[in-house]
């Protein structure tokens, strides 16, 4: 090919490209303004917020699941109100760009009435503000910081809360167990373990614990040694770790190695089935976490979604698979309450949930629209299956 | 005193003498050349001239200023314009902009005055605009002047080079084998030119290059290297007959 | 403790040395930052861990059948990835096409096996032998002699034999050792074996002594094996081992005795200062400029 | 502009707006790693770095010290051009690699420094930034950095950035003080990271650490080198292509990112030099307008 037709083709092939943009940019913008879906369809759409790639896939793709389950049960059934669902499911890869993006084109461009996720508390925000402007509802499930529902009216979770729960796990620690000395791992780069890490620990020096090693780790690292080597050496009579459950096996599995005895306890980013299949012996009886939703001892409703989410998918649920199919149905539930989907109306709804009986748990909406779920069950691992060890009430007040 | 005095230079690399104790007096507006054979250390020496290396020992001292360890680009402000012996040009630049590019040492407009299309930047955008295209057209570039410069052939990039070098307005020019690679037509029109650029331009000239015709021709004083001790200095009349020279670089001929 | 400390440094920085001196190899060569380098280390740790789970071979079976993979793997990268583009444009340009196979590489491996992290089989009975006050696992020191192994072997290979003499004529002068009649293509494609069987070497023992590997793994591992390739002098063969030991104990001690928080910023900061005062890397060669 | 920004919302919807708006962020952040990588040859892999910078010292500014809008972005470009000065310095010793090095080792430090960074919320984030940056507003900000780029790009500053890049010693040799211009075009593309991280954060609301990882400079780098290096057209192209090509390959999914390595792979084969990289408007005329008659092979 001669210099000159490549060239020409490469100017054609640009003009292409800028030509494609500014179609894209023209083209259906006509009814932007024409929010209610009632009138466009019988379809109604939910929005899926979560990481299907990169290094936080880990709880969007459970979650995913859950949702895609949830809509599928619930069409068998008749749909909400008559209307199909139908589930979008980008995928965000953790990123803030991109769930600011997707969260955009979910309202304008596939109209969904709410939003599904996502996991981490600061995606959430900037979904959240996203979805406060535009007027569409947000349900998070997973984000366990402060500020989140404090974006507006339409944005809910339904996860429990740390500041619930983790004070009454410490004090079933130093009360129960009586261990007083503690070590305290906190994986830097994960906001949920930033979060999770002062909560606790203020709850330990209320409750007349000593700190005696704080430390840190990051996430998709594999090498723990020197952490491990120093908590070995720090006396703790338990490790608290609040990051997720990949690192917490992992941590464990070099505990296991360097030859000694030691208990992690943390919250509920812990539930996860890897934890078991990485950790293995080095898990056993020896991880505590508490969490809303368990597996072991199921109510009906847990019980049900268990084997139904174990016939599709072949594998166990976590709690993200859990905590999106029950944002699903609460969906469900209030909109049929509101008898509207339209996200004005059936916000409303939302924030008077009472007692919902989901498979993470029982969940209200309190008065300052965050969730309490009651009780907190406290799981540990026995034969490579989660198994509860004991149910705190939790204290609201 | 001439333009440029060098008084026992000596350098050394890791035990290596590339030079040894060399002297040189160049008097002003001369066409001053240096010869001699592979490795002797000329261009080691014009490096030490226009600062890339800072002598072991001894002095270069330019317009009466000392000018060893100065950074290149002052010696190049100070008015000591050079070529190089693998041709160094601005490849992906125009022909235009790499002799603008050596107009940088002589202007001065900053970045602030650029964004903001000050006149003073304007003003002074324009004249070496038009310098630059004089340049060129001394060199029969202008035709040219907005190819890539790697584009040319290697006569005209040899010519560019050395208009790019005048861009500096220098007082002392440093040509490093300027005829290498030409033809033997080329190679007059080149001593023309050289001849030309010394008249017009009020320059001093050092050069560097294996062609004896092209020395003996054009220049009025020469000095001998060999092996990194000057062996010979003077016109070429007197260094075409010293003994140490016929024996050490001009041994076939005799 | 220091010493427990330090021999977990040394263990960490075995598995960047056997990375750093892949990437080192194909820099010495071709200038080229491979940054699909990291890729192929995870690669190699997936193949390794097949290879044990599913067929059920010996560990060091195992490992050799993941080197080979991976030489092929990495040649297969060259031929595609970078032949096409070298000696026509810059290096950046073979930088990104890097960049686009190391994207490519993590994400096939994401869809493959999902995003979660797999346990790698526990291969033996660890041991852990009391020496004084120092606790050393079976595995540590099985690690510590693989990679001391390899790293001989690797001298040896590139000191002695034919090819090697090849390579190090072509890092000497590519153009010049092409006239003398060497296949630059065949050694370069070489040395793209050579280096990624070392990085799956690197990526099966991390594997067997972390218990743990996962797509993304590679990114991390490839810019902390480049940092320490560039630490002991890039191109620098011995330079590469000695750079990843360093930076191996030097995170680990940084982790033990100042902040764990600080973790990289510890290791990037000395890499960094050393770099500033010695900028050809520990083991490099000072380049004079030339004019 | 708040007019202007109110009409453009009731015809083009909220996201395509976005995606413009982020093309113009990108634009403005690419052609600083244009002005010290493209066009002076110093490979900076860091450039997320100095986005985090302008980010976080725009957004504190803004909340903490209630400066007003433009306050913050200049505040956060001049902390961002600060840093890209002491980064700058090590360039006096080092090259091609080494600097690459560095490089990334200083954004590391960076994004580790804001996970410790109890102001800035550590690894949740800052948020609650406020919304300040409109779609007129980048564009009115592109589009003067656009052509300020154009002006110095060609004063007597920008032409020896080029001529550092092409050749270190003949600049030196033409007076120019390499060491210098080599940290000035590390500032000025430093400034203009920092200046599109202020406009990031105040147009997201909200900033992590996370958002400006290794994963990030590398995109930037894409960005020039896939536009070609030292164009400011090609940069731009570079930029639109690569913001726009993860969207469009939305509706691939999760095979959205083996299509995006695999693209930038198989783009450097079939262009080398990037895709505007060695074109120019002097060449186009001639080809276009010339009269003489060329056969397709010559």
């Amino acid at each position: 090919m001669s210099s000159k037709l490549k060239f020409r083709l490469a100017l054609v092939l640009c003009c292409v490209m800028m030509m494609s943009i500014f179609a894209g940019c023209g083209g259906e913008k006509s009814d932007v303004d024409d929010q209610s879906i009632q009138a466009s369809g019988e379809v109604i759409k939910l929005g899926f917020l979560g990481a299907l790639t990169g290094s936080v896939a880990n709880y969007g793709i459970p979650g995913k699941k859950g949702m895609e389950m949830a809509i599928e049960e619930i069409n068998a059934n008749g749909g909400i109100l008559r209307h199909q669902v139908e589930g979008v499911y980008d995928d965000n890869k953790g990123d803030n760009s991109e769930i600011s993006a997707i969260a955009r084109k979910y309202i304008t461009r596939d109209k969904v009435v709410a939003m599904v996720g996502d996991p981490c508390t600061g995606l959430t925000q900037v979904a959240g503000k996203i979805a406060q402007e535009n007027e569409v509802v947000i349900l998070s499930a997973g984000a366990t910081s402060p500020g989140v529902v404090e974006i507006g009216d339409y944005v809910f979770r339904n996860t429990l809360l740390d500041k619930f729960a983790a004070p009454a796990v410490v004090d079933w620690m130093i009360n129960d167990k009586g261990w007083t000395d503690f070590a305290v791992i906190t994986c830097m780069d994960l906001g949920y373990s930033t979060g999770l890490t002062p909560v606790f620990e203020e709850a330990i020096e209320a409750n007349g614990g000593n700190i005696v090693l704080e430390d840190s780790i990051n996430q998709g690292e594999t090498d723990f040694t020197a952490q491990v080597t120093k908590l070995k050496n720090a006396g703790a009579d338990v490790l608290v770790f609040t990051g997720y459950y990949t690192e917490a096996a992992l941590i464990m599995n070099e505990v296991q190695k360097q030859n000694f005895d030691m208990v992690l306890v943390g919250g509920d980013g812990l539930y996860g089935p890897d934890l078991a299949a990485l950790g293995q012996s080095a898990v056993e009886e020896k991880v505590i976490f508490y969490c809303g939703f368990s597996s072991d001892q199921p109510s009906d409703e847990t019980a049900a979604f268990l084997e139904a989410y174990r016939a599709k998918y072949n594998e166990e649920p976590d709690m993200f698979s859990a905590q999106y199919y029950d944002a699903v149905y609460i969906l469900k539930k209030v909109m049929e309450d509101a008898n509207s989907v339209d996200p004005k109306v059936f916000k409303n709804e939302l924030a008077k949930l009472t007692d919902y009986p989901g498979v993470s748990g029982n969940t209200t909406i309190g008065p300052d629209r965050e969730p309490i779920k009651s009780p907190v069950c406290l799981i540990t691992i026995k034969d490579g299956q989660f198994a509860i060890l004991e149910k705190i009430p939790v204290n609201v007040e | 005193m001439g333009i440029l005095t060098l008084e026992g230079v000596s350098q050394e690399f890791g035990g290596l003498l590339a030079l040894d104790d060399v002297s040189l007096d160049v008097e002003n507006e001369k066409i001053f050349g240096i010869i001699g054979p592979n490795g002797a250390g000329k261009t080691t020496l014009f490096n030490i001239i226009t600062g890339i290396y800072t002598p072991t020992s001894g002095k270069v001292k330019y317009q009466g200023h000392q000018i060893n360890g100065v950074p290149p680009y002052d010696v190049a402000r100070m008015g000591i314009g050079r070529t190089f012996q693998n041709i160094r040009l601005f490849n992906k630049l125009s022909v235009l902009d790499n002799v603008k590019v050596g107009c940088h040492g002589v202007t001065k407009a900053g970045i602030l005055s650029a964004l903001f299309g000050l006149p003073g930047e304007r003003l002074e955008e324009k004249e070496i605009t038009l310098r630059s295209c004089k340049l060129l057209e001394m060199v029969d570039l202008y035709e040219k002047r907005m190819e890539y410069a790697d584009n040319l052939s290697y006569g005209e990039q040899r010519k560019l080079e050395i208009a790019r070098a005048l861009a500096l307005k220098p007082a002392l020019l440093l040509l490093d084998e300027p005829a290498a690679g030409m033809n033997a037509s080329e190679k007059v029109s080149l001593m023309t030119f050289i001849k030309e650029i010394r008249n017009n331009e009020n320059l001093t000239i050092l050069l560097v290059e294996h062609d004896m015709n092209v020395v003996m021709n054009i220049c009025e004083q020469i000095a001998v290297l060999d092996y990194g001790r000057k062996i010979a200095d003077g016109p070429p009349e007197q260094v075409k007959n010293d003994e140490k020279v016929i024996q050490s670089y001009l041994g076939v001929e005799a | 403790m220091f010493i427990e400390q330090l021999v977990n440094g040394l263990t960490l920085g075995s598995t960047y040395a056997l990375i750093a001196l892949g990437y080192t190899m194909v820099y010495g060569i071709i200038q080229l930052i491979n940054f699909a380098h990291g890729e192929i280390y995870m690669f190699g740790a997936f193949a390794g861990l097949l290879l044990v789970s599913v067929f059920g071979l010996n560990i060091f079976v195992a490992l050799i059948g993941a080197m080979v993979f991976c030489m092929f793997l990495g040649m297969l990268i060259e031929r595609i990835a970078y032949r096409p583009i070298r000696g026509k444009s810059s290096r950046l340009s073979a930088l990104i096409s890097a960049i686009g196979v190391s994207i490519f590489l993590s994400t096939l491996m994401a869809l493959i096996r999902g995003t979660n992290t797999t346990r790698y089989p526990e291969i033996m009975k660890i041991h852990t032998y009391h020496l004084g006050s120092l606790d050393l696992s079976s595995l540590q020191i099985i690690i510590l002699v693989v990679s001391a192994l390899l790293m001989v072997g690797l001298q040896l290979l590139i000191q002695k034999t034919r090819i090697g003499k090849a390579m190090r004529a072509c890092s000497q002068d590519l153009e010049a050792a092409s006239l003398m009649g060497i296949n630059a293509n065949r050694v370069i494609s070489y040395t793209f074996a050579i280096g990624s069987a070392l990085a799956a070497a690197g990526g099966v023992m991390v594997g067997v002594y972390y218990n743990a590997v996962w797509p993304y793994m590679g990114t991390m591992a490839g810019l902390k094996a480049f940092a320490a390739a560039v630490l002991g002098g890039i191109g620098s063969i011995p330079g590469a081992m000695i750079g990843g030991l360093t930076l191996g104990v030097l995170e680990i001690l940084g982790v033990a005795y100042l902040s764990s928080s600080y973790k990289d910023a510890i290791a990037f900061g000395i890499l960094i200062l050393v770099l500033i005062l010695r900028p050809q890397g520990i083991m490099g060669k000072k380049i004079t400029k030339k004019v | 502009m708040n007019i202007m920004d109110a009409l453009l919302s009731q015809y083009i919807d909220a996201y395509y707006l976005h995606i413009m708006v982020l093309i113009g962020i990108n634009i403005i952040l690419a052609l600083g790693l244009n002005i010290t990588t493209g066009v002076t040859g110093q490979l900076s892999m860091g450039h997320a770095g100095f986005m985090s910078i302008g980010a976080y010292t725009a957004a504190i500014l803004s909340i903490h010290m209630g400066l007003p809008f433009w306050g913050s972005l200049l505040g956060g470009a001049t902390a961002a051009a600060g840093f890209g000065f002491l980064l700058g310095l090590p360039t006096l010793r080092l090259e091609g690699d080494y600097l690459a090095m560095i490089t990334i080792g200083f954004a590391e430090i960076i994004r580790v420094f804001f996970l410790n960074f109890e102001p800035g919320g550590k690894a949740l984030g800052l948020s609650g930034i406020p919304e300040h940056t409109t779609f007129s507003v980048v564009w009115m900000i592109a589009i003067v950095v656009i052509v300020l780029n154009v002006k110095l790009l060609h004063s007597r500053i920008g032409r020896s950035f080029y001529a550092i890049r092409e050749n270190e010693i003949a600049a030196e040799a033409a007076g120019i003080n390499t060491t210098r211009l080599k940290v000035l075009s590390f500032m000025v593309g430093a400034f203009l990271a920092g200046l599109g991280g202020g406009l990031y954060a105040h147009y997201m609301t909200y900033i992590a650490p996370q958002d400006f990882g290794f994963m990030k400079s590398i995109e930037f780098l894409n960005m020039v080198v896939l536009g070609g290096m030292g164009s400011i057209p090609g940069t731009i192209l570079g930029t639109v292509v690569l913001t726009l090509a993860p969207e469009m390959l939305r509706i691939v999914a999760e095979y959205r990112l083996l299509f995006y390595g695999a693209m930038l792979v198989i783009l450097m084969i079939f262009r080398p030099n990037g895709l505007l990289g060695d074109v120019r408007w002097y060449d186009i005329k001639k080809r276009w307008f010339s009269k003489e008659v060329k056969t397709w092979e010559s």
